[in-house]
């Protein structure tokens, strides 16, 4: 490993940081204007973005071996079971 | 030197590392909690041999109910065969020195005793009447009972089933010995796999779910409070979501088992291998599908209920194919009757009558009638009394020999058998028909009409709770006068049975070098 | 009920006594011989294997590949099961629907029964006033419409003999339909555990010959309909102030209300149906009607469930019944 | 993929073959319990997600009494420790025993920052009466107070879970410290703070969606 490796990897991180803060900025800012009905969705994708930046970057999971990645994979589908679902009664009562 | 004797000190077996003394541990806690729980029934049955709530009272009832089901569902049913067999043999059966945590794994069985501890003290701390399925606002703010307490023991049982299911999924795919590839292994090892992802995906939900109703009920954060504008079948969602897989936590390592003794008993590779590896992880996937059915008459959106119906057909499916197959391997076998595979083949007519009431209840218009009665009861012990703990005995006889080193007496255990699979049938099936007739379940007193099947089904009990003594007493008579077993006295292929009976302390010496597929029974070893 | 010989019977073929249970014995009926079959087959195989290739039989154990795995055999038995579990899905889904979400029936003589569960007991209130615990008294032949509710826990209304079943929840109205063909009394149950005794929170529904229960009806007091005390109560809580006619403050219009989608302030809409009108009352920002403000304040813990279901059939009866109206 | 490299002076536990089979291990059990501590979560965010839907109005009313921008401030400082202890991992990855606490006691700090501002949060709103619950009396001016209510009861479960999560990195990385300070063999203590900071940055994940949810959806 050299050391150019090394300060790479340090400015991709900081970097990523930066876009974090602009991310989490940007979705603060976004109450302040009315989106309407398009707002609750924008607010939870800018969230879901940060948290696959923080999960592919600083929990490596980009580098990870593939059963990582899978296990990773697994948590959001079993969720989705979850979430799909229970809506699936509380949408058609 | 085997693993029994490698030490003798208190010490040497609650600090053990090793995972054949863990195993021994939680087979020890989990007949105390059977044995537990089996007393809590002996008494429901008892109070229902008449109509009249006349041996206890209402309250001391409803309490014994509750018990037997939280006992037996967290503290036997899903450690059961994990716990001890998949603990004991998982590594052997992987050519492995050991699980991949064994700290981890020791650990577990402390969080397991402490569960069994608060559990306990809200047993004796003012009981708990809430059932097993601690339903709000009942639960919350009705009450009466231990429910603080009892919660707390069945959320922190809750991270013993994960930490297991945790170092069982890593030791299965980084500890394999060389040429032991996914389509070698033995179905036992599949299903602990299958199960563990149950665990370790589903418990959690279970957590969340007992501390939203912990805090609700001690600090009064109302999450399911009707009054705040609550919803009660949110509760019963995030219930079912965990309790629903967790029946597949006791039934598929159950699976597991039947497949190995099958195998070994009718001396014959297990017919359609792929099949039954793939229907283990179908029925893990699809049972995460399936809970609404749990709440066809809840107040669910009946469309919803429809769609839960479908879905809970579709896990029926690979269920079926897994009987088809056992009885295609019996087909050209050389079948011997030995107990084990007498506990295995009750094992498979009485989950066929399980499965297919299963069936019925997931029919819609049926389980109108059939939901909260004795039906339901009725089906589900088929599955979880009549499936999995046969096949717990099953797998108990079977790997005796290699556990302990000695043969346990062969002729009792078949009258045991014998017993069992006779008093469960006597016990259970009168319940179908009550059910269908339409007693309600947890209910103390009930209506005159329904006398005689009770009558039937108390006196099953006395039968069944017979046929489940006898093996406590001859297999603990056996660990001193039973004959020595050698290193494979059921000529059973499978790398547990390369090593000696017991295991030495080591299991392998050198790791082991795997160069043919599982249940090779046409090649003599 | 109690007769002396009761409890000795084998109970296989329970009473079936209304509309629909012939139809879900039908189904129960054909399950039972379509699994049977499947048990009896299965057990035969297991004997025949059995017996056949014990260890030491003479049976011949030639072997070919098709022993250990076929394709085709497993395909050949998945289908036929698939296929025979969706059949019985379809069957029961229907079946289901038609139970839990009937029609209303042609002649629209439908008598709605307001049901209060609460540990341990049931109340019933009926469209002419008239009140009973435990015992529900209907006409044979007549449809019965419940509205229930839970004052505490969770509760189900069980009528074996009707085949009929539902959760009734507390703040919540759920409701059950069913239409009596036999004379006599069935046994009511409270199918979900409440508490201490659940298995006490039994009763009865008496079917009677409708000229009979006519007469029954004529020999009850009648306090005044659901209808006439809920307007008492409308003008008792101030509902009037706000909802009358004079008013000056701005609220909805109740009138012609029932069963109309309403649109809502945070857009979409909701159909007006008793859960909507009892929500309200107890959670009235949960539903804000388009064009006004969120001013109505709660009647939580003020109102009795009981006046709760008055409050809803007046207010339901400013609007001229339709058929299919829920 | 960065591994540990310094093979021959460490001692592999005696399950395994090889230090790589160990780290992997290692790796794929953290990783299965965070599946387990996210599908924890989602319960709690799932019953959130169901009354949303059913009274988002008050939920909103609710949600608007909430000190946003404070915890916004707060997201920023998680966010940053969030960077310090993926720096933490790095530097023990080189080797570097120094950079490596520095990194770390800088991560510990701004987590007991937040955790402080999370308190001083709480305490605002308790001043301010919007506590429902241990009998505080509850000063919420909306239409349905007690409806409002089933929002701060979510509140301050789904934040105190949170809070709880985060007292149990702290301590984890307390012990990172210390064993960093020790420094016995360079290869494990990269493995040892690799494994926290997963813990670390899943506490992250986890108020990232915390603060949407709570915070911002109604606004």
């Amino acid at each position: 490993m050299s050391d150019d490796n090394e300060t790479r990897v340090r400015h991709r991180f900081v970097g990523l940081y930066v876009l974090l803060l602009g991310l989490l900025g940007a979705n603060m800012a976004g109450t302040l204007i009315d989106a309407g009905g398009l707002a609750i969705p924008i607010r939870l994708s800018v969230a879901a973005v940060m948290v696959v930046v923080i999960a592919t970057s600083f929990m490596r999971l980009r580098q990870s071996s593939a059963l990582v990645q899978v296990v990773a994979v697994m948590s959001l589908l079993w969720i989705m079971f979850l979430f799909v679902l229970t809506f699936a009664d509380f949408l058609t009562r | 030197m085997n693993y029994l004797n490698a030490g003798y000190g208190l010490k040497s077996w609650l600090l053990t590392l090793d995972h054949k003394r863990v195993a021994w541990l939680y087979f020890i806690s989990i007949t105390g909690f059977f044995f537990l729980g089996g007393a809590a029934a002996t008494l429901v049955r008892l109070e229902l041999i008449t109509p009249a709530g006349d041996l206890l009272s209402s309250d001391a009832y409803n309490q014994m109910f509750s018990l037997h089901g939280i006992v037996m569902v967290w503290f036997f049913l899903i450690p059961s065969i994990p716990a001890t067999m998949g603990n004991f043999l998982l590594p052997l059966m992987l050519g492995a020195r050991d699980m991949a945590f064994p700290r981890l794994n020791l650990m577990s069985w402390y969080v397991f005793i402490l569960g069994g501890a608060f559990t306990l003290t809200a047993v004796i701390a003012g009981g708990i009447d809430t059932g097993w399925t601690f339903y709000t606002p009942y639960s919350t703010m009705f009450s009466n009972g231990a429910v603080l307490a009892a919660a707390t023991g069945v959320f922190i049982v809750g991270f013993s089933s994960i930490l297991t299911g945790i170092n069982f999924i890593v030791t299965t795919h980084k500890m394999r010995a060389p040429g032991l590839t996914w389509f070698r292994l033995p179905l036992f090892v599949w299903a602990q796999y299958a199960t563990s992802l149950i665990m370790v995906l589903a418990t959690p939900v279970l957590s969340i779910t007992l501390v939203l109703l912990g805090v609700e009920r001690a600090f009064g954060i109302g999450i399911f409070d009707p009054a705040l504008g609550g919803d009660p079948i949110l509760f019963e969602h995030l219930f079912w979501f965990y309790s629903h897989p967790a029946v597949y936590i006791m039934l598929l390592p159950a699976m597991g088992v039947v497949s190995e003794v099958i195998a070994c008993f009718a001396h014959k590779r297990i017919f359609g291998y792929k099949v039954m590896a793939f229907s283990i992880l179908a029925i893990a996937l699809f049972g995460f599908l399936v809970w609404g059915h749990h709440m066809f008459v809840s107040g669910q959106s009946i469309y919803a209920g429809v769609a839960f119906s479908l879905l809970s057909f579709l896990v029926s499916v690979p269920s079926a194919l897994k009987i088809f197959n056992w009885l295609a391997t019996l087909y050209k076998g050389h079948i011997r009757f030995d107990a084990p595979m007498l506990f295995a083949l009750s094992f498979i007519g009485l989950f066929l009558i399980g499965g297919l009431t299963g069936v019925f209840v997931a029919t819609l218009a049926l389980d109108i009638q059939m939901h909260d009665t004795y039906f339901v009861v009725a089906h589900f012990h088929y599955i979880m009394v009549g499936g999995m703990v046969s096949a717990y005995m099953a797998g108990l006889h079977f790997w005796w020999p290699k556990i302990t080193g000695r043969l346990y007496p062969e002729m009792w255990a078949r009258v045991s058998a014998i017993i069992v699979f006779a008093g469960f049938n006597l016990t259970f099936f009168p319940q179908f028909i009550l059910g269908w007739a339409g007693m309600p379940r947890r209910y103390h007193a009930y209506a005159e009409e329904f006398q005689l099947l009770n009558v039937f089904s108390s006196a099953g009990a006395g039968m069944l709770a017979v046929g489940y003594l006898l093996p406590l007493l001859y297999l603990l008579w056996s660990l001193r006068y039973g004959a020595r077993a050698g290193g494979n006295p059921w000529d059973a292929r499978g790398l547990e049975w390369t090593v000696a009976s017991p295991p030495p302390k080591e299991t392998f010496a050198t790791v082991p070098r795997v160069d043919s597929e599982a249940y090779a029974y046409d090649t003599p070893q | 009920m109690a007769d002396a010989d009761d409890r000795w019977q084998l109970l296989l073929f329970p009473e079936s006594a209304s509309s629909v249970s012939g139809q879900v014995d039908t189904l129960f009926w054909a399950m039972v011989v379509a699994c049977g079959l499947v048990v009896a087959l299965v057990f035969t195989v297991l004997l025949v294997f059995g017996i056949r290739y014990r260890r030491g039989s003479p049976a011949s154990r030639r072997g070919s590949p098709l022993l250990y795995h076929n394709r085709w055999l497993e395909i050949g038995w998945s289908i036929p099961v698939l296929a025979a579990f969706l059949f019985f899905f379809a069957w029961g889904a229907l079946l289901y629907v038609e139970i839990l979400d009937p029609p209303t029936p042609e002649d629209g003589d439908a008598r709605r029964v307001n049901v209060i569960g609460k540990q341990w007991m049931w109340k019933f209130q009926h469209p002419e006033g008239i009140r009973e615990i435990n015992t529900l008294h209907v006409a044979v032949g007549q449809t019965v419409r419940l509205r229930m509710t839970s004052q505490d826990v969770i509760h189900s209304f069980f009528v074996p003999a009707f085949r009929i079943k539902q959760d009734v929840l507390p703040q919540t109205y759920t409701r059950l339909q069913f239409a009596p063909t036999k004379v006599g009394r069935f046994d009511l149950y409270c199918a979900e555990y409440c508490g201490l005794s659940h298995s006490g929170m039994v009763g009865e529904v008496v079917v009677m010959p409708p000229s009979e229960f006519q007469d029954w009806l004529a020999r009850r007091d009648r306090p005044g309909t659901p209808q006439q005390d809920g307007e008492r109560l409308f003008r008792q809580y101030g509902c009037s102030g706000c909802h009358g006619e004079a008013s000056s403050v701005r609220a909805p219009d109740l009138a012609g209300l029932y069963g109309k989608p309403v649109p809502l302030e945070s857009g979409g809409t909701v159909t007006a149906d008793a859960q909507y009108l009892r929500d309200s009352i107890v959670f009235p920002s949960k539903h804000v009607v388009a064009g006004y403000e969120p001013i109505m304040p709660s009647f939580k813990d003020q109102i009795s469930e009981e006046d709760l279901l008055k409050l809803t059939a007046y207010i339901q009866s400013l609007t001229p019944e339709e058929p299919d109206a829920p | 993929m960065t591994r540990p490299n310094n093979q021959t002076t460490v001692i592999v536990a005696h399950q395994f073959e090889t230090l790589e089979q160990q780290f992997d291990a290692d790796l794929l059990g953290m990783w299965l319990f965070l599946v387990t501590e996210a599908l924890l979560f989602s319960g709690a965010f799932l019953a959130l997600a169901v009354y949303y839907h059913q009274y988002y109005d008050t939920f909103s009313a609710a949600a608007r009494e909430l000190h946003w921008l404070l915890a916004g401030f707060n997201s920023v400082i998680l966010l940053t420790s969030g960077l310090a202890v993926a720096l933490a991992e790095q530097a023990a990855d080189q080797h570097r025993r120094r950079l490596t606490l520095w990194w770390l006691s800088a991560t510990i700090a701004l987590g007991v920052a937040f955790l402080g501002l999370k308190g001083y949060e709480y305490y605002m709103e308790y001043r301010a009466g919007l506590v429902p619950f241990l009998d505080q009396p509850f000063a919420f001016s909306g239409p349905d107070p007690h409806n409002a209510m089933l929002f701060y009861n979510f509140y301050f479960a789904i934040t105190g879970l949170h809070a709880l999560h985060m007292i149990i990195g702290l301590m984890v990385l307390l012990v990172m410290l210390v064993l960093t300070y020790r420094w016995r063999e360079g290869a494990r203590v990269a493995r040892q703070v690799r494994i926290a900071g997963l813990y670390w940055a899943f506490v992250d994940i986890v108020w990232v969606l915390v603060y949407c949810s709570l915070y911002l959806l109604g606004r």
